[in-house]
């Protein structure tokens, strides 16, 4: 056990303060992905290392060597400086490094510089209204007629659609071959016509979401990563990534610190929350929990230093995490009682309402990215060796 | 023998069901929430005019005199209709108190407007229940000053206030010295408040002033309050099956699914002992005096419990689509959610629980 | 909502309540169910129709028309009066039962009088070692050879084997039926040579089960109930019945008073149990839990006397209640702490250590007569409406 | 940075593993637990020449020096073999004592004689973690009077005593005016006696005076027997798992069913984290002092609680034959429910917990 990262990278973390120091007064304060100020401060990290650090100049990157514990503490003293990490978005981390693996030499030349800069802001279509779950179902369906996809269908939870320039998506274009092998991964400019967006309200009431609409929608037929009946491969060369940040434990112990604050300082009857041995009891269990996931985390990153898979511990984070988040911000209601409620602009609201958009968020996390009975699934089979269901006689398709 | 409703008790909630059915439907109840249409009035209207405002006001003040159980029915369906409807406050809350505290004037005055649905009394009781920082009433020579925060029904005529002593007052919409400041939250299907008073004229309910009055006011709403709870909670189970049934992944409805059927039938095994709960704390109140208080307190702790294990289970069984707006689920996630919170969180009610048999 | 018994029962409750009054010094203080001063009581008690009340006098009963509060009025003021209801066990329970809708007349002339009066003791085989949940796939084989059947296989769980004189239970007849339809329901003799009884030692380290192995054990071909293939069905017109008997709700409240007791009487650190606000909340949530089973109860009591199903209520019983007993237990062992833990003959143990046992036996409930998984199939099937699943395409049976 | 166990940590866990697979199979275990031989003995010196025994004393003193997470390391094996050992007792507890506490002789005395196994020592800390009744112990003038319940290892040749004030001692199993009353309880692979002191001579710890010792041996056991817990919940899915994969119900291997799965799932994903902080408060107690009190009281009532649940869900998993002695998985559950009330019940170490911030 040892919790150090060794002095080649405690001056690592002394340059990466150094930077934030010198340049903090430039960093945007709002992630806007089309500000000029965001894009120039990309730049300067690009730079410096700081952002696409991995990417091979040639492509627009930094060009350093993988290195997990830099990246991490870049991470970390970003956080603690509370300044912008640069661009994020599904296109520079799942894109990229999709191109990077699947891409054509021209796909790479023509697309990751400027997905890195901001000039190219890209939304993904993967899911649709009936394939969630099971999303190797979808059914948007592309043709080739001449030298252009036709694409007909629908996409849904595209989370950055109305700000985005392209998209990358799933279709299928093999509707003869079995279902994970009649996908293909295409790549089209949201401009182009026979698009509708239209933006989807969650419960949270904001339009963190949208469905989008294909109607003839034609795309050059170049504009494909992999080849045709490989989409299934090529999406799901990046996917795993997606889950595992749904879980990070640091955020969960910065909110359980800010309730923490809350039960100190609110008063009902004229004592603090925190002097209820009732809620000061669940308190204790949910900060014992968001220990155990913060090692658990630590325990990963151990494992991915030395190139080994953590296994089950890797498996579990998504469904823990989430349910304990969601845990988390449902107590913090109990706590603040009626306070809790409030949502909304009003001076009582406490904490920008933050913990009711997060009991809702985290609740939508849990189903989203595979929900929790999917994960269990994964866990059991993958994890434990478990068999899957036996195939059952299905009824022929519709 | 017979615990269950009774024959007129099943007639009203068919009846209660059946407007609400027509006259609340989700695309009505949006239309209230996004401040777009006042159906609320309307709705109310109608409800009046089949006697819910008059239910338990005494047929001597033109009302049906009715008890907490037929009460409780009536929650239920407004629960499951996530109805938006100052049935809690003004035909609950506000006629409990005149009932038990208004002198004889005030009763005439008050109870038969009530009744014919002219009248709405809001309740602003959340001190009662737990005073926030320096929120607070005071009362002295017929005027309040002070907060008081969480006040329901924000667009009642009247309020029904408790001050610091847990005394009733009834104080108009137009008083002198009375802000009325909306609160945005989550549950937009109810309407609350922060009352402040400033040399507030206002008439104090005669028969509260030992705060009884007061306490018995909370604990009829409570028990309704957790009837509106098992309501919204049995509307989702039952949208969750029907979703599940017609809802198609793997090639198979995923109701076929053992994962899926199982968290349905622990939502049926929840919701199935807390109903009779509700049954017999509404009961309790009117019959059996002795134990009213104590499974007050408990049916609101506990179906604030199978309320929240409901609300979230019921949209995860609807995945994505549950947390979308487009089915408007979310729509009695919030009601259970408020339910939770106003008149005494879970902890706050159990340890009175306690308090209640002198364990604490 | 009307919770009195009315005046017709008020009087036979005042009956009963003399009848215990006036008879309470004969009443056995154990239940061994060989003693003759049981079987006397027993006698009584039939006599003036407490117990085998509803069975016609023809068969040793008391011949009463049935009538469910009266019943529940005898267990009430028995129970009120710590006085035994004379003999139970499965031959009264389901044999006698079972006998009366499906046996033959001499069957009934045979064998219920002698069960009525503990004459005949006995024992039930249905469960093997491989057929649990999935009782139907029992193996244990009869075949019939002149005019006996003969019997090879094994029982497990049965329950008062090493006492019982006879015992009903389930045996594969026709190997080549379907699987539900091959199986006979037979009576047998425990003396008849090849049956050997093996205690069953459970988790509760005593041995409230037994194995029973049958050996080339040969009985009369005309004690079989109902038709062969027919098994069955007879067995599950009395099955039901045992599920709902696991959850007597009024045994949890009587627990529950006794925690109360102990919370008010342990003492930690100089406070009483009672005063850490931790454990009241939970004691709480407890009664609330006991509370609505309670009612749960005397809504499927009240659905019976109008001679309606309950539905949800009553399927819901057994799975609620044993979880809710099993929880309850193991709370109050955390209230004890260490003395939750002592087990045995000590002066220091607790109410006889009961509340370990009961905490391991209910676990046992949740597993037996059902497990939670099967009880929420049948919840979710039965009592919602939901698919079973798929027939999954199946490997040929072994 | 290396979250996890070094490659001695490992070689350690293997080498102690294949001794216990060797030496301390189930029906060996039996054995003990029934007091039909006396496999403990044996057992346990086995382990002592493997080293266990000397783990944490110090080399001066012919021991071997290492640390929490060692300790850590050996109790999840005995846990997974539910393995009657004195590891807790002899070679953390007393071997913590002596080292914070004793004076020089009393180490030099008594840590070679723990270290080479030749003696045993027991711990009675049960007052200090929660006195009953008027249980408890004072000292003076060198001997000790009154009573201590619980205390673990009855078989021990000697005890480590806490007294009222938490100051520490050392009673010989012979001292005249000691009784050693053994206490029958669920766990059968661990043994707890009642000592009783009468005008008992006893030797103090004279570094155990403001009680911070005994606190910290407090510590120290409390995150040993959580991995001990850690170890007997790992095994009991490992068995669930592997009894579904065989057992066959409705022509299924029930590993197949998704209820079967998920429950599994729930275990594994309850238990991994466990582990994290499991080691994490293992080394914090060595490391990160400032850390050591909170997230030994976090790991002993979170492992509770992960170990209820695994208890509970693995005998489910295994149906009627997990309730039955046939294969002796209720060893596992009761060696759980034995760590999770002794050394401090989950709501006394959760108080504690909040206590150590200055939250209460």
């Amino acid at each position: 056990m040892d919790l150090s990262y060794g002095p080649e990278y405690d001056d690592f973390r002394q340059e990466v303060r150094s930077f934030i120091a010198k340049h903090k007064h430039l960093a945007p304060a709002q992630q806007g992905v089309r500000s000029p100020r965001v894009k120039e401060w990309q730049q300067l990290l690009i730079q410096h290392g700081y952002a696409a650090r991995t990417i091979p100049t040639e492509y627009g990157g930094y060009g350093a060597e993988p290195d997990i514990l830099k990246g991490r503490i870049i991470g970390e003293e970003f956080a603690a400086g509370q300044v912008s990490t640069g661009l994020s978005g599904q296109g520079i981390s799942m894109l990229v490094p999709t191109l990077l693996e699947l891409g054509s030499e021209a796909q790479k030349q023509e697309f990751i510089r400027p997905t890195l800069t901001g000039e190219f802001v890209w939304c993904q279509g993967y899911s649709e209204p009936n394939a969630g779950s099971d999303l190797a179902s979808l059914r948007t369906s592309a043709v080739l007629d001449g030298d252009d996809w036709v694409i007909n269908g629908s996409k849904i939870w595209t989370s950055t659609a109305h700000l985005a320039d392209w998209m990358f998506c799933l279709v299928r274009t093999e509707p003869d071959a079995p279902k994970h092998q009649g996908i293909s991964f295409l790549l089209l400019r949201m401009d182009t016509p026979g698009i509708e967006i239209r933006p989807l309200v969650d419960m949270t009431m904001q339009p963190n979401f949208n469905e989008v609409f294909f109607t003839d929608v034609r795309v050059p037929k170049e504009q494909i990563v992999g080849h045709r009946g490989e989409g299934w491969r090529v999406a799901n060369a990046v996917l795993g990534h997606e889950r595992e940040s749904l879980g990070d434990p640091n955020a969960s112990l910065s909110r359980l610190n800010r309730l923490i604050h809350l039960m100190q300082t609110e008063t009902v009857d004229g004592a603090r929350p925190m002097d209820n041995p009732a809620l000061r009891d669940r308190l204790m269990k949910f900060q014992a929990r968001v220990m155990a996931m913060r090692f658990n985390d630590l325990r990963i990153l151990s494992a991915r230093l030395n190139g080994a898979d953590a296994g089950l511990a890797r498996m579990i984070t998504k469904l823990q995490a989430t349910e304990l988040r969601h845990e988390l911000e449902g107590f913090a209601i109990d706590v603040m009682g009626e306070f809790g409620l409030l949502y909304g602009k009003h001076p009582h609201v406490r904490d920008q309402g933050s913990w009711q958009n997060q009991y809702m968020y985290f609740l939508g996390l849990i189903i989203g990215g595979g929900t929790s009975q999917i994960q269990k699934n994964i866990i059991s089979e993958r994890g434990l060796g478990m068999p899957r269901e036996p195939k059952a006689i299905v009824k022929a398709e519709a | 023998m017979e615990f269950g409703l009774s024959e007129e008790q099943t007639l009203l909630q068919e009846t209660i069901n059946r407007f609400l059915d027509d006259n609340a439907k989700l695309d009505r109840v949006r239309k209230y929430a996004d401040d777009a249409e006042d159906v609320g009035a309307d709705i109310w209207a109608g409800l009046a005019e089949l006697g819910v405002a008059a239910l338990l006001v005494p047929e001597a003040h033109g009302g049906i005199g009715l008890k907490t159980l037929d009460a409780a029915v009536v929650a239920e369906c407004l629960g499951a209709h996530v109805a938006p409807a100052p049935f809690l406050t003004t035909a609950v809350l506000a006629v409990t108190a005149l009932r038990t505290a208004g002198d004889t004037a005030q009763q005439a005055q008050w109870l038969p407007r009530i009744a014919d649905g002219s009248l709405r009394i809001g309740a602003a009781l959340a001190e009662a229940c737990g005073a926030r920082g320096a929120a607070g009433v005071t009362a002295a020579n017929g005027k309040l000053a002070g907060t008081s925060l969480f006040a329901l029904d924000a667009d009642a005529d009247m309020f029904l206030v408790a001050d610091g002593e847990r005394r009733l007052h009834i104080v108009a919409r137009g008083a002198a010295g009375l802000g009325v400041n909306p609160l945005p939250h989550v549950d937009r299907t109810q309407r609350m408040a922060e009352l402040t008073f400033d040399s507030t004229p206002a008439e104090l309910l005669p028969g509260s002033a030992d705060g009884e009055a007061c306490r018995a006011v909370i604990d009829v709403g409570r028990v309704v309050q957790a009837a509106d709870t098992l309501g919204a909670a049995q509307n989702m189970l039952d949208q969750a099956v029907d979703y599940a049934k017609q809802r198609e992944q793997f090639n198979r409805v995923i109701a076929s699914f053992q994962a899926v059927k199982h968290l349905c039938a622990e939502m049926a095994a929840a919701i199935e002992p807390s109903r009779a709960l509700v049954w017999y704390a509404a009961h309790a109140l009117d019959e059996v005096p002795e134990e009213g208080r104590l499974t007050a307190c408990h049916v609101k702790a506990h179906l604030a419990e199978t309320g929240e294990f409901v609300a979230r289970t019921a949209t995860v069984v609807h995945g994505g689509m549950g947390f979308t707006d487009l089915l408007g689920l979310h729509y009695w996630f919030k009601r259970i959610g408020f339910n939770r919170q106003t008149l005494g969180g879970p902890e706050r009610v159990r340890e009175e629980a306690a308090r209640v048999q002198g364990f604490a």
